[in-house]
């Protein structure tokens, strides 16, 4: 009988000493979770940007190490938070001279260009394996790269190109790394250790890895030597949270200090105990249906006047009113409206040659020869308007929004069914260009200079749809070669009018963010950067907050 | 000195189903000190209840009336308490079958010390040791100090029974109660044991023996109480009751035991009425021979010679021997022609497979078995547990794997495969022990005989039902029964079943495995007598297996016994009961029941 | 009796060996395969290629079997796909916490059967022993995940009592003890709901079953008390069914467990083996498997020896 | 020879049919069953409301007149969502659990009946089945194959057929022994005969009751993959999805869609532990 009692006043006395008041002050840790502000929750898998393959792992390297070139909210270069200090171009856009700041790694050793070379040593080692192999011209255009003196060098390239295009897209994945420290290893070995925080002792970013427990979450604390502004707290811990509603109740019990707010909660989220709703600046970035030109069975996909009406049976007000509760951005084109910085002067005026017009869908339709069957959905020469839209499983909002199209392009006469599918699944199909799937909806994240080329070209590399058009091509190249936004502009609105993809709105994030943390809209810049050490704390609030859970 | 137990009127009522069910009624008897009283009845009829009333240990909710004086000291009503000291110290017990009465993962002596220590709570080790030393050997458990680490499944049955008699007398009680402690043990061991309880007698102790075998206790009981359906028929001493019974129950109960040169068993027709269902009056007058109108009534106690009988007709002399003389007894026939069955240097060795889930198979190996049957002849199989009997029948039947060789009617079964085999196979067929066993509880009578006759190639339904009545009549069953499942009747009437399923493959041979160990007596006795009967009638061979040399002598034309696989003596009925050639055989006939001396 | 265990013990190797080539062979069918999974929306022909040279999975099948066979004779469970790190170190924390739960869960359940089995033995047909039943049928048909939902509805999000989920609260730098058991309540108590249903089950009716046994009688004929009887005979006698089944209840209990796991977002092997499922890193699921499989292993092993001790004859057989 | 007097009582078969409605269990077992099935199966049309329309603005509402189980995160309507659910997981889970039932009961057979070595063969097998916990091996599987209803019917089959055809032998190699096999044999019973007239029938108690059994071990096998996501795909809705998405909300004491799914998986298994209790009992009494 004696056995059972120990048991009882064992697991009373481990009861007992769970004292809800913390030892620490909670304010000094700063809790969130991978993700909020940019997608969905995900997981931080590695920490080396050369072969991070998601948004949250290149954030988080970007925490270690600061960029060569970071961009603003106004998706231009900030030299004041970019290593780089200055950059100048030569020959027609065939030389760039970088010079950079003083700098130091958070061993106290000096950030030098000697560092970049090794960055671009690294990169044509890896090859095929470089994450971003063919973006911005990494590595084919490049014919070498050179140091001047311990703060400048200079990259040369094969052809002239168009100086913005470069030094956004291309120059930008020059980010310096510490030859002292990493100096010896292959590139199988850095795929080793490229979720090994030993291995990334060495940072010249605003934080340093304090502990990473696979699976579940990573810990930094601040780089005393980065030079720039630095973070209120003492510990950042990146929580990893499987569902947006995990991250709801994270807040809700004081575990987390920022979550996003799942659209379907957004009512409920305003009443969640101590904390408030900050609407984010929309991402640099559209959602799209990919249509496939090569299959046959959907060979209508081709006439521009069917792409036309599809577009025009889209409302995307009433999607973004219904899913976002008005936070939301219309996409007409191939560049994201906001920020404005790259928008050619009829996007900018608001003028597309496309936008929500029910009665001229139907009027291209009618003039293109389809005539609506008994069923109301309209054929031509026997070839009924009806195909098959695959939506990634998992998102609700996809399916939200293919169901919301559905009726506006069944009053067009034209009947689109939707049918879920796991995303890898899905990826597997597109990447084998096959031509069983009819039409695909995502949504794509522009590089900081919004050219098309690695998907409406022909032959891109993620141009999965076989869109072909030599006048795409030409302007395409001319955006990237010539100096200047004019190619760019022509790109723009030829895309607009020729919708090599139909355009859709992007999400835009809610945050719910606890009392006494400020400045979540400057957690996220358009380009991708993500900067938890401009997060600011109030710690009375703070306090106020956590004391209603320390009981 | 006072009696040491005095029950007065002591009756029982169970609670069954909701309702009080009467199960003993009125109980009268008493046993004094040095005096063995024997308790017979049939099961059903109340023993064990008065048993374990006197110790307290009925089922909850039973009710007990009038009074149990144990040395003088009122029991009935007793607290708990009270009856708790009672037990084990001034009253032992002794139980049927000792294996599943001992606790299997304590060891004996752990076991016998408890019997000692429950009453002296505060005895030193050494005290208790060598109590339990003294009681190991006063039951002839030796040696001792080993035994007693020993565990109950490394006993034999009758060591057994003798640990548990030493638990008894723990406490030196002043009575010893024994409900049927040599029931399944061999005749031999049970000899051991019913000697080891006399001398306990004779040294003083009361013993209340309860028992269904009137034989068990004919040497050592100074008094008899029979008992029928929970109510006194007849008690008085030992010898009266025995050679001149009063009651028509005693004297057919003591007509039904087997024994050896019995000329004709005779049984007691119809079954044990249920509790709801027994008749007013005296409750075996359904089934008596002399009942008649006066019956119904409560009838009187006469007594005759200290021997006091509840009927209205007490037999006497001349009543008794009307009564034998009705039996007919038919010629016996003239021993069998020719050789039916033959063995040739027929042997089993059962290897137990590597790790199979085989249940434990029998240990018993048969060695070198040679002989053969002729047609319509009996032949006795004797032997104790484990001596290879049943292999030997399995053999027969061809159920086990075997070396040498069986030929039926000049066939060997060695060459024989398929269609061939399993018709040859037919020809001999089998009667369990286990009467409810040996029927698919799912299938009706009806269906069970019917099975035998469709696999035995007749289709037509009409002749099958036609066949299954005339079986059914054959084994004097109703028609009517084939509609019962086999939970639905009794144990007798699902072994005459199993007879005319038998019957129905239109057999040569019968192998009949111990087919009348789980009845009753005086079922027993009407079975052996149908199965004598359509022997004689049919010209059927029978190889009859059985641990009771009675039994096999009563049916038997030629005896063999089996000791440790091996035959040891074998000849005809007559040779081996009166001159037995090996001292193993000499002792089975002397553990045998014999028909009683005369008064 | 060590010939039946060790008879018992390869046999049962032979079974795990078979099992795991089985695992193999399944987790190398299916199109598409880990890379998508890894590059995500960068997966392009070429990166795609290069992946699957780099973790070795465009030699044949067969090589790759071999290979793989050596690395586990040789402790290595290869390599995460995800994750890019030995499976050995990443299942390190999450092998420990799983053993943390199950043995307190199986504790607290043990000592829960005893305790109702007892009463349900002893009231058999009466009103508590009714109560018993009616719980055991009730939680013998609710699963896990359900009772987990609706705990954590209750203590943590309407009462606040209890963290919802994870193992410890990221937020102290040292969490003490107290976190950790905080953190284990609902689950272990969810597990212990489940577990107890179906042990107090099979513990209640061995004890009425050794009960209704004639030795229980002879003792009290020799007059021992009803409470040494239980104690002293029976529990013993009921224990050992208790511990077999125990010994073979691992898998099941660890079934419940699984869902448990994910429901309280609770750091186990069955969490692990969840997300590595549907994030298709075969790696880690094949190591889990094979951990389980080897755990149910000796389960049964334990239960076989223990209840050599317990049973005399068991050691003669 | 004397003859016997009809026997007291005979009980046939037909006589006690009575009882089985006298067997509490088995009644409030067969009540439950029919109060999840009837809804599953019919309750849709007789509600006549599209589970899967979204009513946009009007998400996570409590249940109301208008939605008497309320609404789910999507706006859809969690009663019509219930009956759907219950539907999609019942066509997958009965066919798997009669599956798993003929698969394990010739599987048993064939191992009792057939030589020794092939007992143990179809031994050592069933043992690395049985090694694992079934979830374990199911996740793993789900995770493996692209997830259709034939799909999931086959692998939740063949996961749990295991436990029942180790019943199945162990039983028929308990009865082969016994006499009125025995008999059979010696009557010229074959060894399938003997399995098709016999063995089955003795053993019909134990098959029943594992049967149902093994309908209420799919339903939990589908609901509990469905829950993890690994089971019913989306958007077709189940009861182990329903509860899910409740989970994922937790937050925010979404009761109502809690209360669904969960009373009918409850009542679900319940309905199939008490009829087999309850035929237990039933047959008990007989064999």
């Amino acid at each position: 009988m004696q056995r059972i009692n120990i048991m009882a006043t064992l697991l009373a006395t481990a009861l007992a000493t769970h004292n809800p008041a913390h030892a620490e002050d909670p304010c000094d840790t700063l809790v969130i979770p991978p993700g909020a502000g940019i997608s969905g929750p995900s997981d931080v898998t590695a920490l080396n940007f050369l072969l991070a393959n998601s948004q949250m792992n290149e954030a988080v390297a970007g925490m270690l190490f600061t960029g060569l070139i970071n961009m603003d909210k106004t998706d231009q270069i900030d030299y004041a938070h970019s290593i780089a200090s200055k950059i100048e171009d030569f020959d027609n856009g065939t030389r760039y001279r970088v010079t950079m700041h003083p700098w130091l790694w958070s061993d106290g050793k000096p950030v030098t260009s000697d560092d970049v070379l090794f960055t671009w040593e690294t990169i044509e080692k890896l090859g095929d394996n470089y994450v971003a192999a063919g973006e911005g011209g990494i590595p084919d255009l490049v014919a070498n790269v050179k140091a001047l003196n311990s703060e400048q060098f200079e990259v040369t390239l094969k052809s002239p190109a168009n100086p913005l295009w470069f030094e956004l897209n291309g120059l930008g994945q020059l980010t310096p790394l510490p030859r002292h420290a990493w100096g010896n290893f292959t590139a199988d070995q850095l795929y080793e250790n490229q979720s090994d925080p030993k291995f990334f002792s060495v940072v010249d970013g605003p934080f340093r890895i304090e502990n990473f427990v696979m699976g579940r979450s990573i810990s930094f604390v601040p780089n005393p030597r980065y030079p720039l502004e630095q973070t209120p707290f003492k510990r950042m811990v990146f929580k990893f949270v499987n569902s947006d509603g995990a991250e709801l109740q994270g807040i809700a019990a004081g575990e987390l200090d920022l979550a996003n707010l799942p659209h379907e909660a957004f009512k409920a989220g305003n009443s969640v105990a101590n904390s408030h709703l900050v609407p984010m600046a929309p991402p640099f970035g559209y959602g799209y249906i990919g249509l496939n030109f090569k299959n046959p069975k959907v060979a209508f996909f081709n006439d521009l006047a069917v792409r036309q009406a599809i577009q025009d049976s889209i409302d995307e007000k009433t999607m973004i009113a219904a899913l976002w509760h008005g936070y939301g951005v219309e996409v007409y084109g191939p560049v994201p409206p906001v920020p404005p910085t790259f928008l050619s002067p009829e996007a900018k005026a608001g003028k597309f040659p496309i936008g929500y017009d029910p009665a001229k869908a139907i009027a291209l339709l009618n003039q293109a020869g389809y005539v609506p069957g008994p069923d109301g959905i309209r054929a031509k020469n026997g070839v009924r308007l009806e195909f098959t839209l695959i939506v990634p499983s998992g998102t609700s909002t996809s399916l939200m929004m293919a169901q919301m199209m559905q009726p506006g392009l069944r009053s067009s006469g034209i009947l689109m069914h939707i049918q879920q599918e796991d995303f890898n699944q899905m990826w597997a199909s597109l990447i084998r260009h096959l031509s069983t799937w009819q039409a695909y909806t995502l949504v794509w994240s522009t590089s900081p200079y919004p050219s098309g080329e690695t998907i409406f070209n022909t032959g891109g590399a993620f141009n999965f749809t076989g869109y072909s058009d030599p006048e795409m091509d030409r302007l395409i190249a001319d955006s990237a070669s010539k100096p200047g936004l004019e190619a760019l502009y022509k790109y723009q609105d030829y895309a607009s009018e020729h919708l090599p993809y139909i355009f859709l709105p992007d999400t835009v994030n809610t945050m719910l963010v606890r009392n006494g943390i400020g400045g979540p809209d400057r957690l996220i810049t358009p380009a991708g950067g993500y900067n938890p050490q401009l997060l600011t704390l109030n710690r009375k609030a703070c306090h106020a907050a956590h004391a209603f859970h320390a009981r | 000195m006072s009696a040491a137990l005095e029950l007065d009127r002591l009756s029982v009522a169970l609670r069954r189903s909701g309702r009080d069910m009467s199960v003993l009624d009125e109980l009268s008897l008493t046993i004094a000190p040095g005096e063995m009283q024997a308790l017979v009845g049939e099961s059903g009829s109340g023993k064990s209840i008065a048993a374990l009333s006197i110790l307290g240990l009925l089922p909850r909710g039973a009710k007990v009336t009038g009074s149990i004086r144990l040395a003088g000291k009122e029991l009935v009503g007793l607290s708990e308490n009270g009856l708790r000291d009672m037990r084990g110290r001034d009253v032992g017990m002794i139980f049927q079958n000792p294996l599943s009465a001992l606790n299997p993962s304590r060891t004996i002596g752990a076991q016998i010390a408890e019997a000692y220590t429950v009453h002296h709570r505060s005895a030193p080790k050494a005290e208790v040791a060598a109590r339990v030393h003294e009681l190991m050997t006063r039951v002839r458990l030796e040696p001792a100090a080993e035994r007693a680490r020993q565990y109950p499944h490394e006993f034999s049955g009758g060591m057994r029974q003798r640990a548990m008699i030493a638990m008894a007398l723990a406490n030196g009680p002043k009575l010893l109660i024994a409900d049927e402690p040599t029931t399944g043990l061999d005749p031999v061991v049970a000899g051991e044991v019913m000697d080891l309880i006399g001398e306990l007698k004779r040294a003083g102790m009361a013993i209340l023996f309860v028992t269904h075998d009137l034989s068990v206790v004919e040497r050592h009981a100074d008094r008899i109480h029979v008992l029928y359906a929970g109510k006194s028929a007849e008690w008085g001493p030992a010898r009266t009751v025995l050679a001149a019974p009063r009651h028509p129950y005693t004297e057919a109960l003591l007509n039904s035991v087997p024994r050896l040169g019995a000329e004709r068993l005779r049984g007691i027709q119809g079954n044990l009425p249920e509790p709801e269902q027994r008749p007013s009056g005296c409750r075996f007058r359904t089934r008596c021979r002399l009942a008649y109108e006066d019956c119904a009534k409560v009838p009187p106690a006469t007594t005759f010679q200290d021997d006091t009988a509840l009927c209205w007709l007490p037999l006497d002399d001349a009543a008794r021997a009307t009564i034998q003389a009705e039996e007919v007894v038919a010629a016996h026939p003239p021993l069998a022609k020719g050789q039916l069955l033959t063995l040739d240097h027929v042997a089993v060795r059962y290897e137990r497979p590597f790790g199979s889930f085989a249940k434990r198979a029998e240990r018993d190996q048969l060695a070198e078995i040679s002989f053969s049957v002729g047609r319509g002849e009996c032949m006795g199989v004797v032997g104790s547990s484990g001596s290879g009997k049943s292999t030997l029948g399995r053999a027969i039947l061809q159920m086990v794997q075997y070396r040498g060789d069986i030929t039926l009617d000049g066939v060997s079964f060695t060459g024989l495969r398929g269609e061939a085999r399993s018709a040859a196979r037919r020809r001999i067929q089998v009667v369990f022990q286990d009467p409810k066993e040996s029927l698919n509880p799912r299938l009706t009578v009806g269906q069970s005989i019917g099975e035998a006759l469709r696999l035995g190639g007749l289709r037509d339904w009409g002749a099958i039902r036609e066949r299954t009545a005339e079986l059914l009549g054959s084994v004097s069953l109703p028609a009517a029964i084939a509609e019962a499942i086999p939970s639905g009747i009794s144990g007798g009437q699902a072994q005459r079943v199993a007879i005319a399923r038998a019957l129905a493959a239109d057999p040569e041979v019968i192998v009949l495995d111990e087919p009348t160990a789980s009845l009753d007596v005086s079922t027993q006795a009407t079975l052996l007598n149908l199965l004598k009967d359509l022997g004689r009638a049919k010209g059927l061979s029978y190889i009859l297996i059985s641990h009771d040399l009675a039994v096999v002598s009563y049916l038997a034309d030629r005896i063999m016994v089996l000791q440790d696989g091996r035959a040891v003596e074998f000849g005809t009925s007559q040779s081996v009961l009166h001159s037995p050639s090996t001292d193993y055989t000499r002792r089975l006939v002397g553990a045998a029941a014999h028909v009683p001396a005369a008064v | 009796m060590l010939r039946t265990l060790f008879t018992r013990g390869s046999a049962s190797f032979l079974s795990i060996a078979l099992l795991i080539t089985m695992v193999f062979i399944m987790a190398h069918l299916p199109p598409g395969g880990p890379a998508f999974s890894i590059l995500g929306v960068k997966a392009t022909p070429a990166s795609v290629a290069a992946i699957n040279s780099r973790l070795g999975l465009s030699i044949p099948l067969w090589q790759q079997y071999l290979i793989w066979w050596g690395h586990l004779l040789t402790g290595n469970l290869g390599n995460s796909y995800l994750l890019n790190r030995p499976v050995a170190q990443i299942l390190g924390s999450y092998f420990v916490n799983t053993i943390a739960f199950y043995t307190i869960s199986i504790l607290v359940s043990v000592a829960a059967s005893i305790g109702l089995g007892l009463v349900q033995g002893v009231y058999y047909g009466r009103w508590p022993a009714r109560v018993i039943d009616f719980y055991q049928l009730a939680f013998y048909a609710l699963p896990g995940f359900l009772v987990g939902t609706v705990l954590i509805m209750f203590f943590s999000v309407r009462l606040g009592w209890l963290p919802a989920s994870g193992i410890v609260d990221v937020r102290d730098i040292s969490p003490g003890i107290g976190s950790f058991a905080a953190h284990l309540v609902l689950p272990v108590t969810t597990v212990a709901l489940l577990t107890t249903a179906s042990l107090s089950r099979y513990f209640g009716e061995a004890v009425h079953e050794e009960l209704g046994k004639e030795y229980v009688r002879t003792a009290a004929a020799k007059g021992v008390s009803f409470s040494a009887i239980l104690f002293k005979h029976v529990l013993r006698n009921a224990l050992r069914p208790l511990i077999t089944i125990l010994g073979l209840s691992f898998p099941y209990i660890f079934t419940g467990g699984v869902t448990v796991e994910t429901v309280f977002d609770y750091p186990g092997l069955g969490w692990l083996m969840w997300r590595s499922a549907l994030e298709r890193d075969y790696p880690v699921v094949i190591a889990i498997v094979l951990i389980i499989g080897v755990l149910t292993v000796l389960g049964n092993f334990l239960a076989d020896v223990v209840n050599g001790l317990l049973d005399p004859r068991a050691s003669y057989e | 020879m004397n003859s016997q007097t009809a026997p007291a009582t005979i009980r046939g078969p037909s006589a006690n049919l009575g009882r089985y409605f006298r067997n509490r269990t088995l009644v409030t077992g067969i009540a439950l069953a029919l109060f999840v099935l009837l809804p599953s199966f019919l309750g849709g049309l007789i509600y006549g409301r599209d589970p899967y329309e979204l009513h946009l603005g009007q998400q996570l509402l409590a249940p109301s007149g208008e939605f008497p189980l309320g609404t789910d995160s999507l706006g859809r309507d969690v009663l019509a969502l219930v009956f759907d659910g219950g539907r999609a997981t019942l066509i997958v889970a009965l066919p798997a659990a009669a599956l798993a039932f003929v698969v394990g009961l010739l599987y048993g057979l064939a191992s009792a009946i057939g030589p020794a070595w092939l007992d143990r063969v179809l031994m050592r097998t069933l043992d690395t089945f049985l090694a694992l916990p079934s979830l374990v091996v199911l996740i793993f599987f789900a995770s493996m194959i692209t997830l259709t209803n034939t799909t999931l019917i086959m692998l939740i089959g063949f996961i749990s057929w295991a436990s029942l055809a180790r019943l199945v032998r162990n039983e028929a190699i308990a009865q082969r022994g016994r006499d009125f096999v025995l008999a059979a044999e010696q009557l010229g019973g074959g060894r399938w005969y003997v399995a098709r007239v016999h063995l089955i029938r003795v053993m019909a108690p134990i098959l029943a009751v594992n049967g149902t059994f093994l309908i209420g071990d799919s339903i939990f096998a589908l609901s509990a993959l469905s829950f993890l996501g690994l089971g019913v795909q989306p958007p077709q809705a189940s009861w182990g999805s329903l509860l899910d998405s409740a989970l994922d909300i937790i937050a925010l004491d979404p009761w109502w869609l809690l209360l669904g799914p969960g009373v009918m998986i409850f009542a679900a298994l319940l309905a199939s532990s008490l009829i087999g209790q309850g035929l237990n009992a039933r047959f008990g009494a007989r064999s």
